[in-house]
């Protein structure tokens, strides 16, 4: 992406000494930036996923992680028929979009790093994950990060290089999928009809309008 | 003793008898306590009524219901127990609270038994629950019950030496062993020539008294020495893996023994049976009651010691018994020996 | 160690205190507490104000509404007006062993059907008999307490019964 | 000394009376060597505050190593939110933190409000604080209750309930809900507060302060607890922000951190007159005395707002299908437990494409493994009731 030139938006204004640190630290790893209310969101380079951390705990001192996860920016499949006037699950837009500071892939990487002594409060990576489905693991960096990354890859299938011990955390050793994955069904909403279909009985003989009642 | 019932009656009978007794007080007592204290005194302290409805009256026939309920409950032994070492467990836990009692008088001649050495067989055979809290634990096989049993038999081991001293004072000041001797003394004492209460060797044997109660506490595995069975951490330790009547002979054990070690407190602190001035049979029949009172109120002291503390960590109660109870008690025995021989 | 003796002292104290005080519970099923008028005990249907619009259905998180109904024709309102159709309702079935007591069904009827009752009474042994139906969630309606003031400063008004 | 022969024949050794005993004593020392004990306390353990599993190594009673094994009480909320409306979703999230389900609320519902910039009114926006601090007092008064139960007091615990039922009864009475209010909505509350509640508010408050006295004599104050937990479980400053810990667990390492007054400014609290608590120890003892200050705190802040309530709607204007625009928005707040965020990505649906939530006590749990190495199976206890976690918290 060639918008890592474009100019720094004012990202936070107690905070751009620290931004243009991380920007002179990292440089052309960084491959988008953007601004949300204020925080700062940072897309940086897949290889340089690691030492975006470093950065952000050395150089800019956020010393406290948030969380890390992930993002499926696949269209989810839909249930059922979508002219038979079932709105049990909301619609989302059909076709793969990206959020902000961009993407070019499937799974996006997401963590937020937060600063307990600095005025500048925090920020927010995003990185993109091939279809290797690997990533940088952060444990070395931030040791909380473990827990947040075997939750990352037992729910939507990144697997972390550097991480001590992928294992499943929430669901049973011997599960398989990644229900945070847009393709894994939720089998609670398919396994029963949804009770909001109009179940009105016409008159014997008469064509009536069913949406009347609203 | 024969002339108990102003009949002739053999040894044979007599015995018997007391045996029932015997076996009878142990059960009502650990009723007792349990009632008042475990299910009405704890309630009120936290705010609360306890058991209210069975029975009609505040829930009086609550432990009474639970009793039956456990008795008709199965029998569950786990799969791996060592079946006969299980099954053996609680009544070796139940005898010894049942053999504290032979020595336990309530009046001149309601005792089953007094023994020369009565002082000395009461804290010897109420440190025999300890085996029977190792059988369970190990029998169990459950790694709870193995730490509630091994950390109850370090406490056990730790607290007998202050209670055993503890008692010195008193045996050296009134010079018996014997508890009726003992209890003769302070019925027949005065205090600087006032001899309207006798004389309570609570008065002197002050430090005896707070030791024996702390070291008692912990030969109860009471809070704040409630390591073997800690609710929060080990389940219920020793226990975890009984049911039914095993579990009822636990808490008769449990609260029986706090009603022993209470009586003991009371007759070797606080006078216990006597009234002074009263002597004979009106004493005998007095005699139970002034008991039951003086009982009730050391094991209020208990009790609320217990509702009220967290628990310590096995080791810091180590520390407790070794470094703060056994020197201050051996530092009272040696006053009272000083005193005794000066004056 | 003498904070320490004062400290032990002073857990005696509470205690003791305590127990000399009443007690604060409620001697339940004797006594009963009154929850606040505005508590989401139970859904109360008025069984006459629902169009069978199936707003409450599509909006329950958990889908524990089902409603059922028919068209019936009835004489107009009015001498010489068209003759009206209305819907029916058949059956309308509350799963209490479902409902997470949200409210948004009863937020979002439209024409003042559902309501909530601060009752609580009404566990069962068997898990089925929670689901209650039409019958017996109007039930329900004499239990509905009217709508209680708001507090000082306040601009919105509560939900009419 | 031995000396071998090439293999063959049997070695022979050389017998040196020294070596003898040295042998003897290795044999020994392998003897007395007792092996490992594995001991898995929970998910159903009275110490592990519902469905946490920790399986421990132990060496006599030393833990070795632990493992705290979560999920059992996992319920999807991410992906459930991905089948839901705006509304619905405020269903599930009180669910997340149940003791402190208002404060759950409100993180969420601000970032749809950033999303669809509707701002609710000063009138709301100052209940929400009443009722997020309320909750909070709620959270902490049965955490006061409770440590002094798993330290193995009885009495607290019911002090705890018995104070805490108070405030849930205002909770109710305002929004319906003991535990689960769901009184939030976008663009601010499903209804103003009722008759009598600022009054009803302020006796309560008294009875908190009282509580909290309490609760430094009763439990604070006794010599054993102290014993308990002085130095029991430290959690150094920097290593616990990298871990995540966050909220009063971090605060009582000394960090002097917190979201209400640090953040973004959210709710009320920049009109308020108040103190961020820390302590310099870090231990068990030290999260005890934060939360009992923090306790207090709130209600100080409680009065203020009481005093300073706005007149006004308590609802903003907004469409009444709610459909929220395209966008992504972060918002983490202080809640009871700690730093409580949600990052919400909408794609201009009725309801979110993706939900994050981030909940204190997973973090605040994940420092377990490091943090009960070396210390004894009762200290473990009290590790774990100091952090303070809730099961659905940590497992969503």
């Amino acid at each position: 992406m060639s918008e890592a030139t474009a100019e720094a938006p004012t990202w936070s204004e107690t905070g751009s000494d620290s931004l243009a640190r991380l920007d002179a630290e990292l440089g052309d790893a960084i491959v988008e930036r953007a601004a949300m209310a204020g925080d700062p969101v940072v897309r940086v380079a897949p290889d340089a996923w690691r030492r975006a951390a470093i950065a952000c705990k050395e150089v800019v001192g956020c010393d406290y992680l948030s969380f890390v996860s992930a993002v499926d920016w696949m269209p989810a499949p839909v249930i059922g028929d979508e002219g038979a006037g079932d709105t049990s699950t909301p619609a989302q837009p059909r076709e793969q979009t990206v959020g902000v500071a961009g993407g070019s892939t499937r799974f996006q990487l997401l963590a937020c790093v937060e600063s307990t002594r600095s005025p500048f409060r925090r920020v927010i990576l995003k990185c993109d994950v091939d279809d290797a489905m690997r990533a940088e693991s952060w444990v070395a960096v931030y040791p909380g990060a473990d827990w947040h990354e075997r939750e990352t890859w037992e729910m939507f299938g990144i697997a972390f290089d550097g991480h001590p011990s992928l294992r499943h955390l929430y669901l049973p050793a011997e599960f398989e999928g990644n229900p945070l994955r847009k393709d894994f069904p939720l089998l609670a909403r398919e396994v029963k009809p949804w009770p909001g279909l109009v179940d009105v009985e016409g008159m014997p003989g008469g064509a009536d309008d069913e949406e009347a009642a609203e | 003793m024969s002339s108990l019932l102003a009949v002739d009656i053999g040894w044979g009978t007599t015995t018997a008898i007391k045996t029932l007794v015997v076996l009878g007080v142990v059960p009502l007592t650990a009723l007792l306590l349990g009632y008042i204290f475990l299910l009405k005194m704890m309630s009120h302290m936290q705010s609360r009524l306890g058991p209210m409805d069975p029975g009609g009256f505040h829930g009086w026939y609550q432990l009474i219901g639970d009793g039956i309920k456990f008795l008709q409950k199965e029998d569950i032994m786990p799969a791996e127990a060592d079946r006969k070492v299980f099954a053996l467990a609680p009544a070796i836990v139940v005898m010894s609270t049942f053999l504290v009692f032979v020595v336990i008088p309530a009046g001149p001649r309601m005792v089953v038994r007094d023994l020369d050495v009565g002082v000395f067989y009461a804290l010897a055979v109420s440190s025999l629950s300890v085996i029977g809290v190792l059988m369970a634990g190990w029998a169990s096989s459950n790694k709870y019950a193995l730490i509630g049993a091994l950390r109850a038999a370090a406490q056990l081991i730790a607290y007998e030496l202050p209670l055993v001293l503890a008692v010195v004072g008193v045996v050296i000041q009134t010079g018996t062993m014997s508890l009726q001797g003992i209890v003769g003394f302070q019925q027949d004492g005065a205090i600087f020539g006032f001899s309207g209460i006798g004389l309570p060797l609570i008065l002197t044997q002050f430090v005896g008294f707070a030791i024996f109660m702390v070291a008692a506490q912990a030969e109860l595995t009471q809070p704040p020495f409630d390591m073997p069975v800690a609710e929060s951490e080990l389940v219920s330790g020793y226990m975890v893996e009984y049911t039914g009547f095993r579990f009822l002979f636990f808490f008769i054990g449990e609260f029986g023994t706090a009603f022993a070690f209470s009586a003991l407190a009371a007759t070797l602190f606080l006078g216990g049976w006597s009234v002074p001035g009263v002597h004979g049979t009106a004493a005998d029949v007095l005699g139970p009651a002034v008991l039951v009172v003086k009982v009730l109120f050391v094991a209020f002291l208990m009790f609320w010691a217990r509702f009220t503390y967290p628990r310590f960590r096995e080791d810091q109660l180590q520390a407790l018994a070794w470094k703060w109870l056994i020197p201050i008690a051996l530092a009272n025995i040696l006053v009272t020996g000083v005193l005794k021989v000066a004056f | 160690m003498k904070r320490e003796i004062k400290g032990m002292l002073t857990g005696l104290g509470i205690t003791f205190r305590t127990m000399t005080r009443p007690a604060v519970t409620v001697q339940y099923p004797h006594e009963r507490e009154h929850p606040a008028p505005r508590a989401r005990g139970v859904i109360a249907l008025k069984e006459e104000n629902c169009t069978v619009c199936m707003l409450c259905a599509r909006s329950c998180p958990d889908w524990c509404i089902y409603i059922e109904g028919h068209k019936e024709q009835r004489p107009p309102r009015r001498e010489g007006g068209k003759p009206r159709n209305v819907s029916v309702l058949d059956r309308f079935d509350i799963d209490y062993a479902l409902c997470m007591y949200c409210g948004i069904c009863v937020e979002v009827c439209p024409f003042d059907a559902l309501f909530w009752s601060p009752e609580y009474e009404y566990s069962e042994p068997r898990i089925a008999d929670l689901l209650h139906d039409k019958d017996r969630l109007g039930e329900w309606m004499a239990t509905v307490p009217e709508p209680e003031p708001l507090e000082l400063g306040a601009e919105s008004k509560g939900k009419k019964k | 000394m031995t000396t071998t022969q090439p293999p063959g024949g049997l070695p022979e050794v050389e017998i040196d009376p020294a070596a003898l005993r040295q042998l003897a004593d290795a044999r020994m020392n392998i003897e007395l060597d007792t092996g490992d004990m594995i001991l898995n306390l929970g998910p159903q353990h009275p110490a592990t505050h519902g469905t946490l599993r920790l399986v421990v190594r132990l060496d006599g009673e030393r833990v070795i190593a632990a493992d705290p094994i979560i999920g059992y009480m996992h319920r999807g909320y991410e992906k459930l939110a991905e089948y839901r409306t705006y509304p619905q979703i405020t269903t599930l999230i009180n669910r997340i933190d149940w003791l402190s389900s208002f404060a759950n609320e409100v993180p969420f519902i601000h970032a749809a409000e950033r999303l669809m910039e509707v701002e609710a009114p000063p009138r709301a926006e100052y209940i929400r604080t009443i009722l997020t601090e309320l909750s909070r007092i709620a959270t902490f008064l049965l955490f006061l209750g409770e440590m002094g139960l798993q330290v193995g007091a009885i009495t607290p615990a019911f002090y705890g309930f018995r104070d805490r039922e108070y405030v849930l009864n205002l909770i109710e009475a305002a929004t319906g809900g003991r535990f689960h209010p769901n009184f939030n909505r976008i663009g601010g509350l499903k209804d103003d507060l009722p008759w009598g509640f600022i009054a009803e508010c302020r006796s309560v408050m008294a009875k908190v302060m009282k509580s909290c006295d309490e609760f430094e004599d009763l439990v604070v104050g006794n010599p054993i607890f102290q014993q308990r937990t002085r130095s029991i479980g430290i959690i150094p400053a920097a290593l616990g922000a990298s871990y995540g810990v966050s909220g009063s667990n971090l605060r009582a390492s000394g960090v002097d951190w917190d979201l209400r007054r640090d953040g973004p400014p959210y709710l009320v609290y920049g009109d308020l007159d108040w103190k961020v608590w820390t302590h310099p120890d870090g231990d068990s003892f030290s999260r005890y005395w934060v939360r009992l200050q923090e306790t207090r705190e709130s209600a100080r802040m409680i009065l203020q707002m009481l005093d300073a309530l706005p007149t006004g709607p308590v609802m903003a204007k907004v469409p009444r299908i709610i459909k929220v625009p395209e966008g992504e928005a972060f918002v983490n707040t202080e809640n009871p437990l700690g730093e409580m965020a949600y990052y919400v990505v909408s794609k201009g649906a009725t309801g979110p494409f993706r939900v994050k939530i981030r909940s204190a006590s997973f973090s605040n749990v994940s420092i377990l493994p490091w943090l009960l190495r070396g210390c004894y199976v009762p200290d473990v206890v009290t590790i774990l009731a100091s952090l303070y976690f809730i099961l659905g918290d940590i497992d969503r």
